[in-house]
Order: C-alpha cells, then structure tokens, then sequence
C-alpha cells in the first residue's frame, strides 16, 4: 500500500504538494531550483492552448487521482534525481479550471551544466504525461464540453 | 471457509460518468486477475460495457499490468486516457 | 558590411537589443513568446556560477563585439525560425558586470508542440557559445581576474 | 598606381590586452589573405607574437577561414575564445 511520505514532498520542513489550485507561480519554482553551483536553469510551462486546430476553447478543467498522482510525481522526481544527481528539481500541476494562456503544468530544474536541466525538464514531462492520473475536460465557447487525452489519436500532443 | 475475495473499485473523469459512479466493491474468486476484475466491471455493472475492454488500470496506486493477481483489499483505479501535463 | 536592419530586432516597432546592460526580466521575455496558440513554452537561463571547481568568484564581466555580437543573435534568430517556423523566440544576453547567481542570459521559446521550444532553446544556447563574439573576465574574491572561455579545455561548458 | 590594401584590424578583450590597442590600420599586398594579416600582425606589432598562431578571426562581421582573401577597406576582428551564454 501506499505510504504517506509518498504523498507529498517536503520543502523546509513543511508539506507540499506537487498538485496546486490556484496560479503556478513560476518565479518561485525558478527561485528554489537555484542556488551559486547550478549555471544552468530550464523552465518548462505548459498552458491551455487555443490554436487554430483545437476549436473555440475557452479554459480546461484538470482534475486528478489525487493521492496516485502525487505519488507518481514524487517517483518521478525520485527517478530524476537518480539520473541526474546534481540537477534540482521542483514542479507543480494545477488542479480545477485553468483558462486559456494559463499554465497547467511548470517544471523548474537547474543544474551546473546546462544539458542536464534541459534532460530533466523532458524527462519529466513527458513521464508527466504517461504517468500520472491527470485528466482534462475542455470547455469551449458554445457551451460544449469534452474529455481530451494526451494520447496520439487525440489532437493534444 | 470463504474463498472469495473483495477489491475497491475507483472511477475517474469520463469512466465516473460512463458508470455513473466514482467507485464500488467488487467480490471475485481467490487468484483472480485485474483481466478478471475489469470484464465482471464491464458484465456485472451498469453501463460497464461501454468501458473500454482494456482500460488503464491502476492496483493500489501504481500502474500494472492485466495479468497481475488482485488481492483481497486491493484497490483497483480504472483510469480513461490520461491527459496531465 | 553589415547594414544597420542585422544590428537588432524590432519590437512593436522599436529597436530592441539583445545586449542589455541592467538585470534581465526573465518573465518578461515569457510573456512577449507567449500566446494562446502556443501550449509549450521553455526558458533557459544562464547565470554566473560559483560551484566548488569554479574557485572563489564573485563576479563576471562580460564585453562584447557589440555589432558583431547583435548581428550573430539575429542571424541564429533568423534560423531559428526559418528552422522551427510555428516556435515564438526571445532573447537577451547581459553585458557588464553580472553578479554571482544573476542570469547573464535568458533565452525564451514557445510553440504549439513541447518539442520544438526546447529544441529552440537549446539551439540558441549552443550557437550562442560558439559563434557570437562575447567574453568574459571573472572577479575572485581574493581580487585577481582571469578571462574565461567556453572551449573544452577551460573550466566552463 | 597603388597595388596595396589597408584592412582595419579591431582587437578585443584579452587580445586588446596582450597588443595594449583596440585596432590598428594594416597594409597589406593585394591578393593577401587572413592568414597573411594575422602573420603580419604577429610579427610587426609589439606584443603581436604572444597573440596565438590561429586566431579565431571575423571579417567584416562574419566569421571566416584563414584562406579567404581580404580586400581594401575590410575590417578583421581578432576574437579571444568565445564566453557568452
């Protein structure tokens, strides 16, 4: 069974969650990633796109397994930083509506050499995206709504 | 002596809606697998069979696969395509 | 001879440089590569580090061949988007002296697909180190400078 | 008439430091290419030996080979090893 400390990771001494409600704030990320020893940072935001391809969207509603997805974020993060020992690394997914433009996902990570920090930016995104039990509901302009996935049949990439 | 055994079914996102419910107990044979678990979901519950016949499924939280023996007191996630990121 | 178009960008029709001499408003850049078409986006900064091989420095001075340098940055624009053309890019690389833990680049890239602004960022970044005429001098604490460069043989990548 | 050329040569960083000058006019035959300025920037300008062999060089704001031919009126820019990013 799953154990609590999965749950969540701690940062300075208090729990926090990978899954968010409200604006990610990515500065912040940015800011804890850093430090004198990594020259090198990689952001990565991913926000509720409205292309030409995606119809008239007008915000996605993410919701979770919550208790499963922060455990995969927190093995994800663990298998990171195995790989990639002197990259930090910090995360956050939101949770609820998210309007177009918004980020629904940033990923910070920062490491002395700069190729690490883009490896571990990927890594974890696309690990992100097969892993864990996120699911989004689009709505759009005329009211409509429906489930989209990030698999290759569907138009999210 | 009982040799049945009871998995918690949890239903997500768009399978909540197809089954109308966000999770259910479930009574199987001893050595059954999340194979077995998924078709008595699919034939036993209402609007089941408009799962599909392989969902994403997770047992006590971490992916696995369907051949993958339950045991009693798992909890077993039926999952739709998943869309984080 | 270079003619004045190559020396910088237009900005809602003002000329911007990619030298900037003040701190380096990584939001900023985001925002400018952002927009609802584009659901990826990646910045990459680069700042002044003091890792234990890097010695006791302080600070770095960088100096530039300016036109040369603005023509190089718009040159790897220009393939850039000729390259990647759905990819949003943004740039800026600080001259002067630049603290300890301060950005001496950020480079900002944004595109429907995730893929591509990495790959942007990372393009930009690698040509960066090896065609635009940039330098460095390091400040140590115990008062020496010594010029630093990005070839395999020195300390930096 | 005169069969000679002038290039502008500009000396930057530590480069400026090791000749103690930003730039300097240059005359050279015509037909001489970087190679042939580079060797008479070494020879002929104090401190022009301690600057190395093959230099990274830009004409005119371009990098180039040291086979290309400079022509009159061409600025050669001496480049330390690169350090931006």
């Amino acid at each position: 069974m799953v154990t609590s400390w999965r749950f969540c990771r701690r940062l300075q001494g208090v729990d926090v969650s990978y899954l968010v409600r409200d604006t990610i704030d990515t500065r912040a990320l940015l800011e804890r990633v850093s430090d004198d020893t990594r020259g090198g940072a990689v952001l990565f935001c991913g926000t509720v796109r409205a292309g030409p391809d995606d119809g008239p969207v007008k915000a996605i509603e993410y919701s979770a397994y919550d208790q499963m997805a922060e455990s995969e974020f927190a093995n994800i993060v663990a298998e990171a930083a195995e790989r990639w020992p002197d990259v930090a690394l910090e995360l956050e997914h939101r949770l609820g509506r998210v309007p177009v433009g918004e980020a629904s996902i940033a990923i910070a990570a920062a490491a002395p050499h700069r190729a690490e920090a883009f490896d571990v930016c990927r890594f974890v995104i696309d690990e992100t995206k097969v892993r864990v039990p996120i699911w989004k509901r689009e709505f759009r302009d005329d009211g409509e709504t429906r489930w989209r996935s990030n698999e290759p049949m569907s138009a999210e990439d | 002596m009982n040799t049945g055994i009871t998995v918690h079914c949890l239903f997500f996102a768009r399978y909540a809606e197809i089954v109308g419910r966000t999770d259910l107990e479930l009574e199987l044979s001893r050595g059954s697998t999340v194979a077995d678990a998924v078709d008595r979901v699919r034939s036993d519950v209402a609007g089941g069979h408009d799962l599909p016949t392989t969902p994403l499924v997770a047992r006590n939280q971490q992916h696995v696969k369907f051949d993958s023996v339950v045991e009693d007191g798992d909890e077993l996630a039926f999952l739709p395509p998943l869309a984080g990121g």
